[in-house]
């Protein structure tokens, strides 16, 4: 009864911080709203029993998030949002459609098929093979690594398109964060309160996950969140776009895996399949190459493309 | 609980490990590229794209050599947990017209993209080639991953990888035109990928042939399919879900834009086919064909009017893009669902001809126009005139990329027009092949509006650059084989039909 | 009412607002931020679904957990590469809206 | 065989791609009459009646008859007369290039389009007959030649539809056994879809004949141009039309309804082009009307032979339409010169009353070809009051050419070309008839036949008299006439209607109604498949 009460709790507030992001009127509110918006949904997570999914929603989905778009919006403030002026009646029929689909959602859940389907048992049945104890990490890296392997090239990639909006002259300079370094701005609030909070989700993740190899991968982006605020705080340099370490410990991560999974090709004969017994502790170095690699690139995604040659 | 005996052929079959080369090894070159610097760029990326057109070679080889389509499965696990890929006829198909355009593309690109010897790193050059690998793997992943969520990553690695494409020449209108193309595309695939969820919470299971085996028409799946479907019209940009398309494909560099109109919208069509022919033919709904078929009509002809007005070459060709688009939806309401006849056959070879033959033909006429603004200095389509004395070649290009636009013989425009009108027509479907028609009457004129502007005579004296040859030539070269295609028989192609579900 | 019940509502009612928001919104930063809170409620209704699931002594079913996460990585991405060009497009324009000057060629 | 054929579609191809090279591209637009040479090979299959088919390049086939051989033997000479023609006038004339390319392609699709023996052949070479026309018309570079070019242009796309859905028809009806034409044809007359397939077939080739009311293109396009492009089009390129009608109307299968109908259409074409030709005061445009006419009674004649089901009513048309294709093109040649000399007016005349039957011209054999399948009783006397018509309309030419005022615009044609054709024409009329009809030439002589050839030309020469000697002013009416009319109708009404679609398109990609479009349809997909679906 506690517990229920507590989910419909969430469940409206989810609802009602959700809302108020979406019609707050000042984007820096929204987006402020937002983060704390995320920060509910990963107690949601929680409540749904996905701790794993909790920690990277905090880190990424909310933190990492967060953060990119309040950089935005503090830059965008000014920004007169002079365009097409939509009409009321345009605003009613967004909203019935959009309710529309809500409905219609909403509605499967009483026509989704009654015998829940689930990959649990057969997942748990071979999970000692790889020596994991966290089911999720065997679905990540052993069952489906090669969804991994290709989201590491989705960050590369988001990587090189931020990059690419660098102008010629600056390229190879030193991605640009100055003009977020104002002691009092709500950034350096942020800056402030966001990492403790990380920092107990880190903790819990241990905690949580005490035995379970899983955790690394969290941790490492929940750190990598970190040190991107440490950086916006202008603790840390940024290094320039060129550098040849840095360049190194971005692709590391990606280039472990890759090794990796050609391995595969000459010991059990199979791409992406680990030699017997040696799954774990390959596991093991891929997770440490790339959690340098997430923390690196998410860096410098948040710090956005080379501002400057000279600036350093 | 999962019916693991219900999933047939997962195994891997020989040979299944090109499959996994066509994807990994450009990810290999991205890596590499990124690692080494932009300097090496240009080595990497002609060994891994001259690689690709091997693979791919191969593996159509491997694939009509057997008459079964080929199989790997990744990790060693099968589905449900694992993750497969598989290459039937029409995968190898567009892995080979995949790989031929990149080369294409990026000897066309060579000099535009180079690197300057002893000097640091450039951005163009990192940015571009590392967009391209991200592409072609993409592409193949697209063309041959039999697991939904897997082939949603690829897609959304295919946005990733288009966007600096777009964004790579700067300024506020390309920007725009690449926000545009990223918010929307995300919007579809957030609607795609709920889609899957509902798959997922429906057969506990997300590779195609599970699914295929024991589809059921309950709302939860039928459902499934409309989000996925929609989600993936926005990525294709079908009418009226293309308005990034014409400014972010005007606005890329000629090489980028041949990739983009040719190959990108193809990978999210391709999945669309291979969802509604091979996941769930059994849920195909006419009425709601005929709303894809509907959308494809308003595609063919309000893109082909609004490429008749358009002012700029580049935007021309882009709605012409929008236009071709809008043919190959026909194909959901042409082929009828007891497939094996040879109505369906024909449909359903005459969508796969023009998904090529608009592949060859608009690569060859983005690069044409490409050479255009570069000889000229602009792309106005009103001050044309004098280009045929200048770069007749160019002219040609662009001339017979026209021919399979407008779908005259011989080219692969026509063959592809002929079988969707014929298969139209048996059916007695005469709107969709009043449409078909009527398109390309608008196509024609949109090709001579600016064919007469070249030929005209010059309107006024500029300063003319110098294009070389052979990149006039890689361009020739590319539309010819639009209409090189026109010379196969007009029949179906068995090869087409290879490794189709049943 | 069981939670599972109760976050499938919360999430429908999320993709809901996401929509309206999305089409209605005019600067692309709301749009940016009302697709994040779209992915979010697709990620939370696959959340309930890994709920559902929850069998062999596992409080949910791990698969779609992993997807999840795989999910938000992207999605940041995305955001990524969209704040990038956000804010390039308001540097070079001096505003960043998404729409552009249509004129009746 | 196959050679010659395909020397005959390439050499031109050829020449054509040969002007993309500086060096080699100058000698190219003074060899245009060189370009048809191979079609003569073929010339003597005209006197033949087998028809033979060859495999030309993996589905492609081509057919050579007598009616295909005699369309191409004289648009051949024509396109041979009117190149050495045009070379000469291009000399150092800026475009030179331009000119030769359009007027090379052309030539390929024209001559081609007479043996294409399956329908995509037919259908790529009829387009290459049609489609690059637009840069001859078009040539001058003036608003009135480029708004010809336009319509031009736009009556072969359109007609291009038309023929396409019908080929794509037959096809589907011959249920896949092939696309010879003589396969898709053998299926039509037992097909449901007959009807359609005949419609779209009159249709689509009409607009190239200018049957009425399709006819509004011909004059505008033949009066802009240089009058080489114009005598090539006039004479050679709208016979693509009614080689189109020749082989796609069932000839051996009697169709009264159809056939009927379509007697009645060039009927009333020819009349009616005799009649408005009065209205013109610019010889070209008078000839383009006496070329409605002609291709109306020409229409009419395979309209009687798909009544009554004569299969050889295909060679008789085109036995007729040799002379048409010679002495029209000649006609137009002949213009070059702003006043010429008696001897001159007079051959023109008696080559011009050929249309109408002039005993003993080459043009009255046709005539007397046509007879048996023309039929006599009412239609045949409707057919004699057509030949009165063109006499009406040939004088009235006469006159124009003879009162042409000296400042008229000359271009420097030799002046032998016309006269070639002229003669070329008569001389081919002569010695095929025997071939063709069965009949020796000198059926022609007899004195019952030269009256029943010769009171038409006296009846319509005596109401030109008397229209003369009247005084009567005809009314003055633009060249296109009721056509004219309704292509400015378009030309006005197409681009609101694109305008319109402009901004319905700018309207659509506009981000908040393309995503709400978004929802809307997938709240409508789901619609669709809930309600609509029988599960």
């Amino acid at each position: 009864m506690m517990e229920t009460g507590f989910d419909v709790v969430l469940a409206l507030m989810l609802l009602g911080v959700g809302g108020w992001s979406i019609i707050a009127r000042n984007m820096m509110t929204a987006v402020i709203i937002f983060i704390a918006y995320g920060l509910l949904l990963s107690l949601a997570w929680v409540r749904l029993h996905a701790v794993d999914v909790s920690l990277t929603e905090a880190a990424i989905g909310s933190g990492a998030t967060g953060l990119l778009m309040v950089i935005a919006a503090h830059k965008v403030a000014g920004d007169s949002q002079r365009v097409v002026r939509l009409s009321r009646g345009f605003h009613v029929l967004a909203a019935v459609f959009a309710t529309l689909v809500a409905i219609g959602i909403a509605s499967l859940a009483f026509v989704l098929p009654g015998a829940p389907v689930s990959l649990a048992a057969p997942v748990l049945e071979r999970l000692p093979e790889s020596g994991l104890g966290n089911p999720v990490a065997g679905v990540l890296f052993v069952y489906r690594s090669f969804d991994t392997l290709l989201e590491k090239v989705v960050l590369l990639l988001a990587l090189i398109g931020v990059w690419a909006l660098a102008r010629d002259q600056d390229w190879g300079g030193v991605p640009g964060l100055r003009l977020f370094q104002h002691p009092h701005s709500v950034l350096m609030l942020l800056a402030r309160t966001l990492p403790p909070i990380g920092f107990v989700f880190a903790i819990y993740m241990t905690w949580a996950g005490a035995d379970v190899p899983g955790g690394a991968f969290q941790g490492g982006t929940v750190l990598a969140a970190m040190w991107i605020l440490v950086m916006v705080a202008g603790v840390r340099r940024v290094p320039r776009v060129s550098s040849p370490l840095l360049r190194l410990a971005i692709v590391a991560g990606p280039l472990v895996f890759l090794a990796i999974g050609f391995l595969g090709f000459v010991a059990p004969g199979v791409f992406l399949a680990y030699p017997d017994g040696l799954a774990k502790p390959l596991i093991v170095v891929m997770e440490v190459a790339l959690t340098l690699s997430i923390a690196v690139i998410l860096g410098l995604l948040i710090a956005g493309p080379p501002r400057a040659k000279d600036s350093a | 609980m999962i019916p693991l005996q219900a999933i047939a052929e997962t195994g891997t079959t020989p040979g299944g490990a090109l499959l996994v080369l066509g994807i990994v090894m450009p990810a290999v070159a991205l890596v590499a590229l990124i690692g080494l610097g932009g300097r090496a760029a240009r080595m990497i990326v002609a060994a891994a794209l001259l690689f690709q057109l091997y693979v791919a070679v191969r593996v159509a080889l491997l694939v009509a050599g057997s008459a079964t389509p080929l199989a790997y499965v990744v990790g060693g696990f099968q589905p449900p947990l694992g993750i497969t890929l598989r290459a039937d006829g029409v995968s190898a198909l567009m892995m080979v017209v995949s790989a031929v355009i990149f080369l294409g593309a990026a000897s066309f690109a060579w000099k535009d993209f180079a690197q300057a010897r002893g000097q640091p790193e450039a951005r163009l050059s990192l940015i571009f080639w590392s967009a391209l690998l991200a592409m072609a793997s993409a592409l193949n992943l697209l063309f041959t991953s039999t697991d939904l969520f897997n082939l949603y990553v690829g897609l959304e690695l295919l946005t990733f990888a288009a966007i600096p494409v777009v964004a790579i020449k700067g300024g506020a209108e390309t920007l725009r035109a690449a926000l545009r193309y990223l918010l929307f595309a995300v919007f579809g695939s957030m609607l795609y990928l709920f889609g899957i969820v509902l798959i997922y919470g429906a057969y506990g299971t997300l590779a195609i042939s599970a699914i295929a085996a024991q589809v059921q028409p309950n709302a939860a799946t039928l459902a499934a399919a409309g989000f996925v479907t929609v989600g993936l019209l926005a990525k294709t940009a079908l009418f009226p879900f293309h308005l990034w398309l014409p400014p972010a494909h005007a606005g890329a560099p000629a090489a980028g834009s041949a990739v983009l109109s040719a190959l990108v919208v193809k990978g999210s069509l391709f999945l669309l086919m291979r969802l509604w022919f091979d996941t769930f033919p059994s849920l195909r709904e006419p009425a709601d064909m005929q709303l894809l078929a509907f959308l494809g009509a308003l595609a063919v002809i309000i893109g082909s009017v609004t490429a008749l007005r358009q002012p700029r070459l580049k935007l021309l060709v882009a709605y012409s893009t929008v236009a071709q688009i809008g043919y190959m939806f026909f194909v959901f309401t042409l082929v009828p669902k007891t497939a094996g006849d040879i109505v369906a056959s024909a449909a359903w070879t005459g969508a796969w001809l023009q998904v090529v033959a608009h592949a060859f033909a608009k690569a060859g006429m983005f690069l044409a126009a490409g050479l255009v603004a570069e000889v000229l200095g602009h792309d106005r389509i009103r001050d044309l005139g004098g280009l045929s004395a200048r770069a007749p070649l160019v002219v040609l290009t662009f001339a017979i990329s026209g021919l399979s636009l407008m779908g005259l013989p011989p080219s692969g425009g026509f063959s592809a027009k002929f079988m969707l009108l014929a298969a139209a027509l048996a059916e007695g479907h005469w709107v969709w092949a009043t449409v078909i028609i009527a398109g390309g009457v608008l196509a024609g004129a949109y090709v001579f509006a600016v064919l007469a502007r070249m030929m005209a005579a010059p309107t006024k004296a500029a300063e003319l650059a110098s294009i070389g040859r052979t990149r006039q030539l890689i361009a020739l070269g590319l539309a010819s084989v639009s209409v090189l295609m026109g010379l196969m028989p007009l029949h179906p192609i068995a090869f087409f039909e290879i490794g189709r579900f049943p | 009412m069981s939670a599972v019940l109760l976050f499938w509502l919360a999430g429908s009612g999320l993709i809901g607002l996401a929509v309206y928001g999305l089409i209605v919104n005019p600067h692309p930063l709301c749009k940016l931020l009302a697709l994040n809170l779209l992915g979010s409620g697709v990620f939370l209704l696959f959340g309930v679904i890994a709920r559902r699931g929850a069998a062999a002594g596992l409080g949910g079913d791990p698969v779609p957990q992993a997807l999840v996460i795989t999910g938000i990585v992207v999605a940041f991405s995305a955001t990524a590469i969209a704040v990038a060009l956000l804010l390039a497009l308001h540097a070079e324009a001096g505003e960043a809206s998404l729409d552009q000057e249509d004129e009746e060629p | 065989m196959i050679v010659t054929i395909m020397a005959m579609i390439l050499l031109p191809l050829a020449m054509a791609l040969l002007l993309l090279s500086a060096p080699l591209g100058r000698l190219v637009p003074r060899l245009l009459g060189v370009a048809p040479a191979p079609a003569l090979l073929l010339l003597p299959i005209a006197w033949e009646g087998s028809v033979s088919s060859y495999t030309l390049l993996g589905s492609w086939t081509a057919i050579v008859d007598q009616a295909g051989a005699l369309l191409l033997a004289a648009s051949g000479l024509l396109w041979m007369i009117g190149g050495f023609a045009a070379s000469q006038w291009l000399k150092g004339r800026e475009g030179a290039g331009r000119f030769s390319l359009w007027w090379l392609l052309t030539l390929s699709g024209s001559l081609g389009v007479f043996v294409a023996g399956d329908v995509v052949s037919f259908y790529a070479l009829y387009a290459l007959a049609s489609l690059p026309a637009y840069g001859l018309i078009a040539f001058g570079g003036g608003e009135e030649a480029q708004r010809a070019g336009r319509a031009t242009l736009a009556a072969a796309l359109i007609g291009e539809a038309l023929i396409l859905a019908a080929f794509v028809l037959l096809t589907v009806e011959a249920q896949g056994q092939g696309l010879a034409i003589a396969t898709v044809m053998h299926a039509l007359p037992a097909s449901p879809e007959a009807g359609l397939v005949i419609t779209l077939v009159v249709v689509g080739f009409g607009l190239k004949i200018g049957l009425f009311p399709l006819h509004g293109w011909m004059p505008m396009s033949y009066a802009a141009g240089p009058l080489a492009a114009a005598a090539v089009l006039s004479g050679a390129t709208s016979k693509a039309g009614l080689i189109g009608l020749i082989r796609f109307l069932p000839l051996d299968a009697p169709m009264p309804v159809a056939g009927g109908m379509i007697l009645a259409a060039g009927l009333f074409s020819a009349f009616y082009g005799a009649v408005l030709g009065l209205t013109q005061n610019n010889p070209r445009s008078v000839l383009a009307y006496s070329s409605i006419s002609q291709l109306g009674q020409m229409a009419a004649v395979l309209g009687a032979g798909l009544a009554a089901g004569v299969p050889g009513a295909g060679s008789i048309v085109a036995f007729y339409a040799v002379y048409h294709v010679l002495t029209k093109g000649g006609l137009f040649l002949m213009l070059a010169a702003a006043r010429p000399p008696l001897w001159q007016l007079l051959l023109a005349g008696v080559l011009a009353l050929g249309f109408a039957g002039l005993p003993l011209s080459g043009g009255a054999l046709g005539k007397l070809a046509f007879k048996d399948v023309a039929g006599s009783g009412v239609t045949g006397l409707l057919f004699a009051l057509a030949a009165t018509g063109s006499t009406v309309l040939m004088l009235h030419f006469l006159r124009l050419v003879k009162a042409a005022p000296a400042a008229a615009k000359q271009e420097p044609l030799p002046g032998w070309a016309w006269i070639a054709a002229g003669l070329a024409a008569t001389l081919l009329m002569w010695s095929l008839f025997g071939a063709v009809t069965g009949v020796a030439a000198g059926y022609a002589l007899k004195p019952g036949v030269l009256f029943e050839l010769g009171w038409p030309v006296a009846a319509g020469a005596a109401i030109a008299w008397a229209l003369a000697a009247a005084g009567t002013q005809l009314p003055r009416i633009e060249p296109g006439d009721v056509g004219a009319r309704a292509i400015a109708i378009a030309e006005r009404e197409a681009p609101r209607l694109a305008r319109l679609a402009t901004r319905f398109e700018i309207r659509a990609h506009q981000w908040q109604v393309s995503t709400l479009t978004l929802a809307v349809v997938l709240i409508l997909w789901v619609v669709l498949q809930g309600w609509l679906a029988p599960h």
